[in-house]
């Protein structure tokens, strides 16, 4: 399995008005080999679905720097599910909570998102290599 | 939503009622208790006795003594009274200081119901889930409480396109700084809307401060260039300068022009230097007369390094920066800039930092060089040309011409979510950390301007030994947030 | 102790083995782990090999980059080597980086009984309970231990008086800086040694760094201004320029020029400016051929503030100036400078922090101008000045003017311990936070530079509406150490 | 009783070179009434004693900045005791210990002055004034 066969649909969520992070991990992530569509920001969890499914998409890539993270990624796994693309990869990343206290207790975090449905989630502070890696262990791809 | 034609024109009382009546106080059931305008200014005017955010400021401008400025914003208006009251007795903020104070982005959307939702989790969950303060949910009374907490000035942070029923709020409350914005505002943060609706927005929000100015609570609204953080300080400026006009048409008499800055203390200078002194000519040479402003530096927009100690050194140089340039304005990001919206004690140690660089170095100034006329030279050139451009091809009309530039192509910048932008510019930086144009779209640049920049950019090269391209400039976004 | 009359002239052998060997080596039991010079070179050799603080600190100079400089000094080597190693793996610190050790103030006075108890305290207390790493009493075995462990170049501050076997220890261990000083040592840390005396010492420590370097081992020797915190730029590079002759009659090939700052950003610039040039010119026209200066500053030796926060805008603004100055070497003090020898920690944060600094305005240099020329004109008299009249004074010998310069009152500075300071020398901040000399006492000011000075400080009594006096020089003592 | 009749003997002990805190209390104090008789710096106990002898001074203030007060004032009250200066007020003050571990527990170090003899320790943040008020109040001067 390649890269080159598999697509990724990146975006902010939300209102969020950030787009650089996703931007960054677009040029990335294309670099890898990857199908990559970037949605810009501000994306409701509708677009990213069907985004999705015209797609063909492997995993969307949710940015969410401004800090309501938690609250705009409720529900997208539903969704999903609904929309048929149960076992689609999903990925959070950026600044997913307002406060310090919050953000700065990571593994609160995860459990969150893995509540929510999200198959990992990451600080932003990851790199588009570990990204990468990331996508490929999960996606089945040969490195 | 609007469908007429935009114009550079004062809105008649008649057309500010309608739309207030019509359009704002409408949007939330909090609009219904300032429905008396007269009322809510005769409130503000006792509520910001001895903190007007005007007089504060251009007595700071006159003295050549700073304005310390942190920012907070929580979800609910505990949280903001705690952090206020905090940062103000913890670091002798008072009396030289002004807070920056931001709403919650669902607000900022006018997505109240959200950030209803949002009020509610941040009760349960025992912190705050939103970005902000919404203020349109609190409402009037509450606004008035966080007044009476402070010793300071407030300034709101009323932007993402329509912010007309917060700024109401705010300045019902006592506040006396809203934002009077307009491309800084699609580009910072709005996908979809038109330029020709948030300039029809804004001069709502300048009319309503130049109101409560008549009516003898003097306002002084942020004209900002916050930006994506990654732009031309040409660009930086002609954004400064079309919202002056756009402001002072609207019967503004103060602003405050907090620059988003890129950190190169020339360039930064030179750039707010330029839009200091257009901003003046334009107003006066467009007929408006004795509109003041105010100088300030908005710490770098860009992405900023996960750790304190960096952050200490960002912190210390953006606050270097105008101090050197004698800018009155300093606003102060905190150490959490990286992680999540700045905790109290971020914003305290945050104060105390940037105020000991004043204590050490606050009455140094850059001398005067023929590297920094030249560097101001160079930006007024590019802005000057912008802003001919634009009065040209809207026939004298500042607003036509913006919206006809971004619409031709040649009002352009990089890495915005706005889809209107033409988006063919491409910045790095060179040798000596100043912002240059590596591909400037269709922006005209006068060709003396055009060949600086590419000259600047060519030491880079030759110092590195690498051509600039893409992958020079997404290195560059990053190039203050890495780690060792 | 010396009774011959001092001279500016190169040690001759003999007269450099007999000092070796009556008074040097025989100061304490571990001078006879060193007895072989010959050996100790070749050791040095290949112990301080990619790590030579002349090559490398001569090569940032070429390169225009910057050598961060932390200090470390404790009582016990496994504590050494613990917060050096802490601190270069923590915070990238490696190249770019050097060393500026300290040993305790009763190694500096010759107190190895003293400082012997230390150790056995500082052993059962637990923790360092000396100001500094007593090498005499370790040896040069245990020296080697830290240059073992260390990937950097090696300074050790040997000064206060009679350094000479600490010099001889670092230098065995492959440190490849030691201090070549004089009447900065007098007037830092001496009370009643004379100058005559004092040069005799250095002399020999400055013709050991010069054997080294003849014997393969390249040496920086540190020539150092760092003072009492008060003192004028003026008498600053006095002492560098007088040092830097004295050293390279000895043989001396590259010196360091740490300058103490006073964080005025235009005054030190002009200050180390004019150290570098006429460090350069007077040894030339003495003769003395191929010598090389690398300028650097030292943190403001004042007092600091005692809180974290201000700490870092004084670590940010002392690191600022060496970067816009474009000076290589930056010496860092750290967050518990108010308080107690630096910790570790302390130190990782401080390099973190200035580095971060030269990560986003390294690049930067402070632009040429008319203000830095005068200010770089009025020091440059003033030092020529006083240089010209020690050589008339001394026929022609440096170190002979400099003794009847200090015996006859015209050299002087302010506030320190030596007795035979004339002590007639007030210094005052001028309005923009220069130093300058209220009282200048009987320092041959030419009149220009007088008036100069005496206008700067009018201007600061203008602002602030009170007259410069006694209380005024109290006062700015303490003016970075203050808390809002 | 006045500030005027009560003298103070005020120096840097040991090899201590840092006379700036002594030579700015010496200031305040003579301003503030006393007689005051400044010995300067890297001071030997000796010297603290005799000077005390010959001035019949009433306080013996010893400032110590440079991190090693704890070793060179231990014996400091035992020498005062053989000069038959048994009462003398004793002082210290600066910043009395080199590690940080120590100079920040100040509880450990007023114990340890107490135990040395001494009546009060100061760290470098004390103000004049605060000097001159416990000086006023142990000599019983009316203020
Ligand atoms: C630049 C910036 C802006 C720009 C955005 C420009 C643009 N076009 O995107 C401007 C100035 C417009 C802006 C506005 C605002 N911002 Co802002 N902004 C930043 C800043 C300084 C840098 C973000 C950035 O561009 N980084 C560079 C890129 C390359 O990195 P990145 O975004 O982190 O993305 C990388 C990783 O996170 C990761 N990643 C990102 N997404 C994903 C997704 C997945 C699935 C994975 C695996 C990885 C991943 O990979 C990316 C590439 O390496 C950050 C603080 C910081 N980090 O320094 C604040 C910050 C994100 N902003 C913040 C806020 C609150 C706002 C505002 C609400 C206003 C305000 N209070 O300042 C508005 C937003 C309005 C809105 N509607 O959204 C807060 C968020 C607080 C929180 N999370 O608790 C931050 C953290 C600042 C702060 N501490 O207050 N901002
Ligand atoms: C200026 C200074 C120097 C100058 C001294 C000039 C001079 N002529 O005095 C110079 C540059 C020469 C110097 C040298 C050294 N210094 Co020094 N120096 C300082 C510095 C920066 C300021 C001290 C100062 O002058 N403060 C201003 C005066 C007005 O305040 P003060 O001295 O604290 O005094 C006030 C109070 O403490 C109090 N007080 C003082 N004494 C007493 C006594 C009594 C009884 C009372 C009631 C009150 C009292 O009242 C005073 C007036 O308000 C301090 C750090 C700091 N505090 O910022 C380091 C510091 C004191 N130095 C230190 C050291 C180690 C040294 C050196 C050994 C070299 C080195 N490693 O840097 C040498 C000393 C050599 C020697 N033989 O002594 C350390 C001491 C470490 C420790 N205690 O653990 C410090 C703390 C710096 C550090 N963190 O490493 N230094």
């Amino acid at each position: 399995m390649q890269a080159a066969d598999k697509h990724i649909v990146i975006g902010t969520i939300g209102s969020d008005a950030h787009m650089i992070g996703a931007w960054v991990l677009q040029k990335g992530l294309a670099a890898a080999g990857f199908g990559v569509t970037l949605l810009g920001a501000a994306v409701p969890q509708e677009e990213f679905v069907n985004a999705a499914i015209e797609t063909h998409a492997d995993a969307i890539l949710v940015s969410s720097l401004y800090g309501m993270g938690i609250l705009d990624c409720e529900g997208l796994r539903d969704k999903c599910v609904e929309a048929g693309l149960k076992n689609i990869l999903l990925y959070a990343g950026g600044n997913v909570a307002a406060p310090l206290e919050l953000q700065s207790n990571w593994p609160e975090i995860e459990k969150r998102f893995t509540e929510m449905g999200f198959n990992r989630v990451y600080r932003n502070t990851v790199t588009v290599n570990e990204v990468v890696a990331a996508l490929k262990s999960d996606l089945g791809i040969d490195s | 939503m609007f469908t007429e034609k935009v114009a550079n024109k004062r809105l008649t009382d008649e057309e500010f009622f309608r739309i207030r009546r019509e359009e704002v106080l409408s949007q939330w059931e909090t609009g219904k208790d300032i429905e008396n305008l007269q009322e809510c200014i005769a409130a503000a005017k006792e509520l910001s006795e001895g903190k007007n955010h005007a007089l504060r400021f251009l007595e700071a401008k006159r003295n050549g003594t700073f304005i310390l400025i942190p920012q907070f914003g929580r979800a609910l208006t505990e949280y903001m009274i705690e952090g206020i009251t905090y940062v103000e007795s913890e670091t002798g903020l008072v009396p030289d200081g002004a807070w920056n104070l931001y709403s919650d982005s669902y607000t900022r959307k006018k997505e109240f119901r959200k950030a209803a939702a949002g009020i509610e989790r941040s009760r349960k969950e025992g912190m705050s889930m939103l970005n902000g303060w919404p203020i349109v949910n609190f409402g009037v009374e509450e606004a008035r409480k966080i007044t009476k907490a402070s010793k300071l000035p407030l300034h709101f942070v009323t932007c993402d396109e329509d912010a007309r029923l917060a700024s109401e709020i705010a300045l019902a409350a006592g506040w006396t700084a809203n934002s009077v914005t307009s491309l800084q505002e699609c580009i910072s943060h709005s996908t979809t809307i038109t330029l020709a609706d948030e300039i029809r927005l804004m001069q709502y929000d300048a009319r309503l401060a130049a109101r409560y100015q008549e009516g003898g609570v003097p306002q002084c609204p942020w004209n900002t260039s916050h930006l994506t953080g990654y732009d031309s300080p040409g660009y930086h400026s002609f954004v400064h300068v079309s919202e002056a006009v756009l402001a002072a048409e609207q019967g503004v008499k103060c602003q405050f022009l907090s620059h988003g800055i890129g950190m190169n203390l020339l360039q930064d200078i030179a750039m707010i230097r330029v839009s200091e002194k257009l901003c003046y000519e334009y107003c006066a040479r467009m007929g408006y007369e004795g509109v003041e402003f105010v100088a300030g530096v908005f710490p770098f927009l860009g992405a900023w390094p996960p750790r304190d100690d960096e952050s200490n050194a960002m912190i210390a140089w953006n606050a270097a920066i105008p101090a050197l340039g004698g800018f009155p304005g300093m606003i102060l990001k905190c150490q959490d800039e990286a992680f999540a919206t700045p905790t109290k004690e971020g914003m305290a140690r945050s104060v105390r930092l940037a105020r000991h660089m004043l204590t050490v170095m606050g009455s140094q100034r850059i001398p005067e060089s023929a590297a920094l006329r030249q560097e101001e030279a160079m930006i007024e050139l590019e802005v000057r040309t912008l802003l001919e451009k634009c009065l040209e091809i809207g026939d004298g009309d500042m607003a036509v011409g913006l919206c006809k530039g971004v619409a031709a192509g040649w009002v352009d910048t990089m890495v915005t979510p706005w889809r209107h932008n033409p988006g063919k510019v491409l910045l790095v930086r060179d040798a000596q950390g100043a912002v240059r144009y590596l591909d400037a779209g269709n922006v005209p640049l006068p060709a003396e301007v055009k060949q600086y920049h590419l000259a600047k950019i060519a030491e880079r090269e030759s110092r590195d030994g690498r051509k600039a391209n893409m992958d020079m400039v997404v290195e560059d976004l990053q190039f203050a947030s890495k780690l060792p």
